[in-house]
């Protein structure tokens, strides 16, 4: 029953992934794409490892997705937007991206090992991965907060001009 | 300092101060200057030839040590004998003669003293070239005097053409200069010196009569007699070198210059005797080059153009002396012909220079009785150039052709031709004189020649009336050379220029005889234009040498060689063009090129993997 | 509570699933939002496929990494939108086809 | 330490130059002008007090005056290694001498960043001399760079119409070819080291290095090609009109005069002697190289109508017969290249110069739009027929002796060559009497203002037909001084021909 549930969640994350890619209107492909990242934190939670499906709800669903969301509100898209998305999906403008997308997807699948091996069922408790996560992999911590820390400075940098001088050109 | 040294010195000084000075001073100080140096140089040489005469030695003097590399070893040095006695006395003598003859011709110009600089630089030159004790002295001389010859042919250099003059000139003896200066390389390559006496004992001593050095060492050296002595092949630069001045054609092209080949030869003629073939060669080249130039001379309408094709001509008769082994009477024509030439020349001047610069013989006439003295002295020239009995002229040519008889198997053909050839010569040399100084007036002289004019063309009558009689003191120079007289060629040698002479009144003073019906004729028509043009040589050097020079250098012009180095920078460009191109800006085709690199990846690592 | 036993392999089927076509999208949509949508599903899928890793030897390094991933996530999210209102601002418009001064 | 200062002298004036600008616009080329002389009086200064007799040393086989090593980077075994024997002295006082004739013909030239023209020019020359007197051969790539930086900037900021394009090809090739030359340097010094056991770059140390046969050939030929590229020889000489043309009259002057002796230097210093074997290999083909230069240039420079072209094309003419005299390998041919050098360095430098006063006047170099200047300007005609007699080898000048010592040596080893090269002489003729046609002869131009040379360049010019004349009459202290460099070079190698020569000559033409 838990298997079928597993499964099940994998094509609604794949499902709903291909749906968000393929929309023409930004918020309508949100909505699928935070579709998908739920299915996900599912998955996450199914293979034992409920901090992450936590942090993927929290943080992906919500804090990233919400960005979007922000930003889709902000720049206020439109009907003709649309109308070019829509007319950029055409068929012919597929078949590279298709072919390339495939080409990789059959690689990635060489790569997979063929042995049959489970996941061990353990889950692992949000104290185990606090453990480790400030002792051997403190360092990536800290390069994380740094980056964190750039991609704040950045986002500061970027949107300070926009909100601020918004009327004079740059 | 040594009188040897003061010979060369002395106008090389003038010619210096007179660079110097650079026009600022008057007029007659730079006559003075001038004349003057070359007058005292001629007395330097007076008292040398008096010496000379007396003890019969050799004068040598060095005066610094030039260059000296290991065998090498050319100096600045001086070598004074019997055949650099007579070479220094024409050109300083007739070299003074006519700097004082232009003190008047040129008194009007205004580049004055730059006229007597580069005369005064020239007779330096030249006596350089005959004093010279080595070779490479020999061909700073021989250079110097081309460039001054160059200098004076363009001495009026607001007009092109007589630019373009000086440079033909330049150029085709440089062509010469080229070749003897391979002889040069190739003489002390085998031979170890450059010094003239040490070259010929050394070429005595180490090669062989007919060797295939010597005949090639020669035939270089010939190379450089030829362009300067404007023989066949290479004469063609001389009827155009006319553009210059008049007593510059007198002294350079005429008198001292051109034959400065003739005396190349003499002064290593036991190099030639060497090579007999060479010598062969030089005779028929003579030969050949006497009797064009004396067609030719036929032709001509200007003055200046029969003098200098007659100066072709009586070079001719010295290569035939020198050919046939007559170096003394190659020589003593060389000294006849500067006094009658220059005198010709000189006396050439004096009607164009009375004649307000006109140059056609057919737009003068009748000038016998209004330029007395200069009708005298062109006379008295004509005889010597025609070789009438008891000139100067008739005892060289004379000689010459005797020499040629004797000599065995081709001596006659030679002699025979060097007879047409002096009949051709008493033609033209009367036709001239019967056309210019007989007859109706065509133009009014203007002047008169005055004292300084007159006085160098009286003693060169003198000189060319009487010259035959001077003994040059060239014993001990030459080999000794024998022959019998034959009387009957001496007879004809005498009857040969009176027949000329004869068919001159006929045909241009006395019209009994007309050539109307022959050179009316087209055939005679576009022979005398053939004539006229100089056997059209000139044609032919310009259809085979000039103008492929020209193309192809106009073809070079704007470097080919850039077209490899442009082919690189362009094929870079080429590629950079390429590959900016494939960075179109868009963000899609980035990724797509991102994923295809990334499939490339993951395919060369799974393929390391297994 | 124990977690679900699966063949490690579906989850990484799962995984290059997502991955492809996330990158199909980048590769085929020419609005930059969907750009940046296509890159999340892209580093989702990566972080599925570590956290799958880390379920199969039960060990919490797989989580960490996509902590990690996460992080990266978040920071490129904040630029890229920042960046997005700035392309909009200058170019009036979301469209990168359009917006090609990278052109060489 | 002396050549320290030397190299220090020239360096530290090009400084003061830039900041005497602050003070007045004038005061730079003083600064230049006295750096320089205060440069050549220390030089001969150190030359006269010289414990040895001057100019020849007693000890057997050295020909060395002045020797200084540092240590630089040892672990490299690379040092700060000057010396100088009389040919880096004659060339360095040559140097010199021009640099100082450059700083004379820009004194009015150059309008705007006087300070750092003339520290250009200044840098240029302590490049130039440390080129000559460099015997690490990591230290000569480095000044060999050294005098190429100044000299672009030269080009690209003073330079003429086309300045940018002609500043890039000079640097191109001639960067280029150093950097063939900085491998060819790696790889000596790693050959050597594999023999030695350790590294060295001092050329004591690399003479005598014995390479493989074919290994040898292309470390030579990474140094031939800097060096004729710099000389410059057919095939490689285009980018030598453009930077000629378009350079300042100074520059110019610095190239002709002693940029290109450089390349014949590092060949007669470093190529051959390092690379016998090879040498002698290549020998007939840089010979045929030579032979072809001197005609071709001949030939390109009567095709010319600007008379910077003109003379630019006849220094390529001029510096083929270096190249045939080094090939040649025998003391007379050896003896006028070296002359050739010197003499070349004068002649080239003041017909530069002219055309430098001509443009100055008229604002144009071609000579088409110039005709009867000797009207208008009879000192600047007479200084130009000077010079024009001296490129075609007048006797009694220094180049004829020159083209004439490399001939006659060289006809003693490849008389066909010589033979061609000769017709060169012909090629002189025509191409330098043409530019006095075109240029000074010809009838006037009406009213024009044209004035005449005046006593600063007159000066200029006396000067260095003084020195060709002495060079041309009386050569003998030029070629004492050179005389046991080159015997020294000469017992490294003996000849760079493989049979006996003269046997066959007689053979061979007939």
């Amino acid at each position: 029953m838990m298997e079928t549930l597993f499964y099940l969640a994998a094509v609604i994350a794949l499902s709903a992934t291909i749906l968000a890619l393929t929309r023409a209107n930004a918020a309508h492909a949100l909505i699928y794409l935070i579709l998908s990242l739920l299915a996900v934190a599912v998955l996450f939670f199914l293979m034992g490892a409920p901090f992450a499906a936590a942090l993927e709800i929290l943080i992906y669903a919500g804090a990233i997705m919400v960005l979007f969301v922000f930003v889709i509100m902000m720049l206020n898209l439109g009907k003709s937007g649309e109308e070019l998305e829509r007319s950029g999906l055409h068929a012919r403008n597929w078949i590279i991206p298709g072919i390339m997308a495939t080409l990789l997807f059959v690689e990635l699948m060489y790569a997979v090992e063929q042995t049959s091996s489970l996941t061990s069922g353990t889950a692992v408790s949000p104290k185990e991965v606090g453990l480790e996560l400030f002792g051997p992999y403190v360092l990536a911590v800290e390069l994380a907060s740094m980056l964190l820390l750039a991609g704040l400075v950045g986002a500061y940098h970027l949107g300070r001009r926009f909100i601020v001088r918004s009327g004079s050109d740059d | 300092m040594n009188t040897l040294s003061l010979i060369p010195a002395l106008p090389l000084f003038s010619a210096i101060l007179l660079m110097v000075s650079a026009g600022r001073l008057p007029k007659q100080i730079s006559a003075i200057l001038g004349v003057g140096s070359v007058g005292l140089s001629a007395l330097c040489v007076a008292m040398v030839a008096m010496g000379f005469m007396a003890d019969g030695q050799v004068r040598e003097i060095t005066l610094w040590t030039w260059i000296a590399i290991e065998d090498f070893t050319p100096a600045i040095a001086f070598y004074v004998d019997g055949l650099t006695i007579v070479m220094m006395s024409v050109i300083t003598g007739v070299g003074f003669l006519i700097h004082l003859y232009s003190v008047e011709f040129m008194a009007s110009d205004e580049s004055f003293s730059r006229y007597f600089a580069y005369m005064n630089l020239f007779v330096a030159a030249m006596l350089l070239l005959v004093m010279a004790d080595n070779l490479l002295l020999l061909y700073m001389g021989w250079e110097g005097v081309g460039v001054c010859s160059y200098l004076l042919v363009g001495f009026w250099y607001r007009d092109p053409d007589n630019g373009q003059a000086a440079r033909k000139a330049f150029v085709v003896t440089r062509v010469g200069d080229t070749a003897m200066a391979l002889g040069l390389f190739l003489l002390f390559t085998e031979l170890g010196t450059l010094d003239i006496q040490p070259l010929m004992a050394a070429a005595n001593s180490q090669w062989q009569v007919g060797g295939t050095l010597p005949v090639l060492a020669t035939a270089l050296l010939l190379g450089g007699a030829l362009g300067k002595s404007a023989q066949l092949p290479l004469h063609t630069w001389l009827p155009d070198a006319m553009a210059g001045p008049t007593p510059v054609s007198a002294l350079i092209h005429a008198a001292t210059m051109v034959t400065a080949g003739v005396y190349l030869i003499a002064r290593t003629h036991e190099l030639f005797l060497l090579a007999p073939a060479t010598l062969e060669a030089v005779a028929w080249l003579g030969l050949a080059t006497l009797l064009l130039a004396a067609f030719a001379a036929l032709a001509q309408n200007d003055i200046k153009r029969i003098l200098a094709y007659s100066t072709i001509s009586q070079i001719g008769y010295m290569f035939l002396a020198l050919g046939v082994g007559a170096f003394s009477a190659g020589i003593f024509h060389l000294m006849t012909h500067a006094f009658f030439k220059a005198l010709l020349f000189l006396a050439a001047g004096a009607v164009i220079h009375c004649l307000h610069h006109e140059h056609n013989i057919f737009r003068m006439g009748g000038l016998r009785t209004r330029l007395p003295v200069v009708f005298a002295s062109f006379l008295i020239g004509s005889a010597a150039l025609a070789a009438l009995p008891f000139t100067s002229g008739f005892y060289s040519k004379d000689s010459i052709l005797l020499a040629a008889w004797s000599l065995p198997d081709i001596g006659p053909t030679l002699w025979a031709g060097g007879l047409l050839g002096a009949l051709l010569t008493a033609i033209y040399s009367f036709r001239l004189v019967f056309v210019v100084f007989f007859g109706e007036a065509n133009t009014e002289p203007d002047k008169q020649a005055g004292w300084k004019m007159a006085v160098p063309l009286i003693i060169l009558c003198v000189l060319a009336a009487a010259g035959g009689w001077i003994s040059q003191p060239l014993d001990d120079v030459f080999p000794a050379q024998g022959h019998d007289v034959v009387h009957v060629i001496e007879y004809i040698g005498i009857a040969v220029p009176l027949i000329g002479l004869l068919l001159a009144y006929l045909l241009f003073l006395g019209k009994q005889l007309s050539l109307s019906s022959l050179t009316e004729s087209s055939m005679g028509k576009a022979l005398q234009d053939f004539w006229l043009k100089g056997w059209r040589i000139d044609d032919l050097y310009h259809n085979l040498l000039v103008r492929p020079f020209t193309g192809f250098a106009r073809l070079c012009r704007n470097e080919p060689v850039d077209l490899f180095y442009n082919s690189i920078a362009g094929a870079l460009r080429w590629s950079h063009r390429s590959l900016s191109s494939i960075q179109t800006g868009e963000l899609r085709w980035y990724a797509t090129s991102m994923v295809f690199g990334l499939i490339v990846l993951v395919a060369i690592m799974l393929r390391n993997a297994s | 509570m124990g977690g679900l036993q699966i063949p490690l392999e579906h989850v990484q089927v799962l995984a290059a699933l997502l991955f492809s076509c996330g990158f199909l999208g980048l590769m085929l949509r020419r609005n930059i939002i969907f750009m940046l949508m296509s890159l999340e599903v892209m580093l989702n899928a990566a972080a599925l496929a570590f956290v799958a890793a880390g379920a199969r030897w039960g060990q919490a390094d797989g989580q960490i990494i996509f902590l990690l991933i996460l992080a990266v996530a978040a920071a490129e999210i904040s630029v890229g939108l920042g960046l997005v209102l700035q392309i909009q601002r200058r170019f009036k418009t979301l469209d990168m086809d359009t917006a090609n001064r990278l052109r060489g | 330490m002396s050549l320290v200062i030397l190299i220090l002298i020239l360096l530290g004036g090009g400084l003061l130059a830039i900041f005497a600008q602050r003070m007045n616009e004038d005061m730079p080329r003083w600064v230049s002008l006295a750096t320089i002389v205060l440069a050549l009086v220390y030089l001969l200064g150190v030359v006269s007090n010289l414990p040895v007799e001057p100019l020849t040393i007693a000890d057997a086989g050295s020909s060395w005056l002045i020797h200084l090593k540092l240590e630089w980077i040892p672990r490299f075994g690379i040092s700060f290694e000057l010396a100088m024997d009389g040919l880096s002295l004659l060339l360095v006082v040559l140097t010199l001498l021009l640099g100082l004739i450059a700083v004379s013909s820009s004194w009015s030239e150059i309008n705007f960043k006087q300070g750092l023209f003339q520290a250009n020019l200044l840098w240029t020359l302590a490049g130039v001399t440390g080129v000559f007197l460099a015997m690490d051969l990591f230290l000569f790539f480095l000044f060999w760079e050294v005098m190429l930086i100044p000299m672009y900037l030269l080009i690209a900021i003073w330079g003429h119409e086309n300045k940018a394009y002609a500043a890039m090809k000079f640097f191109i090739f001639t960067q280029f070819s150093g950097l063939l030359m900085l491998i060819s340097i790696v790889i000596l010094a790693w050959q050597a080291s594999l023999a030695n056991g350790s590294y060295s770059y001092s050329y004591f140390d690399l003479l005598g290095t014995t390479l493989n046969a074919k290994l040898e050939f292309w470390v030579m030929l990474g140094f031939f090609l800097a060096f004729t590229v710099k000389l410059p020889s057919f095939p490689f000489h285009t980018w030598l009109p453009d930077a000629h043309t378009q350079a300042p009259t100074a520059g110019s002057v610095l190239l002709a005069g002693i940029l290109l002796k450089t390349g014949a230097y590092g060949l007669l210093r470093i190529c051959i002697p390092l690379f016998p074997n090879a040498s002698m290999e290549f020998a007939p083909i840089a010979m045929a190289l030579g032979a072809a230069g001197v005609i071709y240039g001949a030939v390109l420079a009567f095709a010319q109508s600007d008379f910077k072209r003109l003379v630019a094309y006849s220094s390529v003419s001029h510096m083929g017969f270096v190249l045939l005299g080094l090939y040649a390998w025998n003391t007379l041919a050896l003896q006028g290249a070296v002359m050739q050098m010197v003499a070349h360095g004068v002649s080239t430098a003041a017909l530069f110069m002219m055309a430098g006063a001509i443009q100055q006047r008229l604002h144009t170099r071609d000579m088409h739009k110039m005709g009867g200047l000797w009207h208008n300007a009879p000192r600047m005609g007479a200084c130009a027929l000077f010079f024009a007699l001296a490129s075609l080898g007048l006797p009694g000048l220094g180049n004829f002796v020159a083209e004439f010592l490399v001939l006659i040596g060289l006809f003693a080893v490849q008389p066909w060559i010589t033979a061609v090269a000769a017709l060169g002489m012909v090629g002189a003729a025509i191409y330098a009497l043409w530019m006095m046609q075109l240029a000074f002869q010809g009838k006037p131009i009406e009213n024009r203002e044209f004035a005449d040379f005046g006593r600063r360049e007159m000066a200029t010019m006396a000067a260095m037909m003084v020195a060709l004349v002495w060079l041309g009459l009386y050569p003998q202290p030029v070629l004492d001084i050179a005389q046991p460099v080159l015997d020294s070079l000469q017992n490294i190698v003996p000849s760079l021909v493989s049979e006996a020569p003269t046997a066959d000559i007689a053979g061979v033409n007939l």
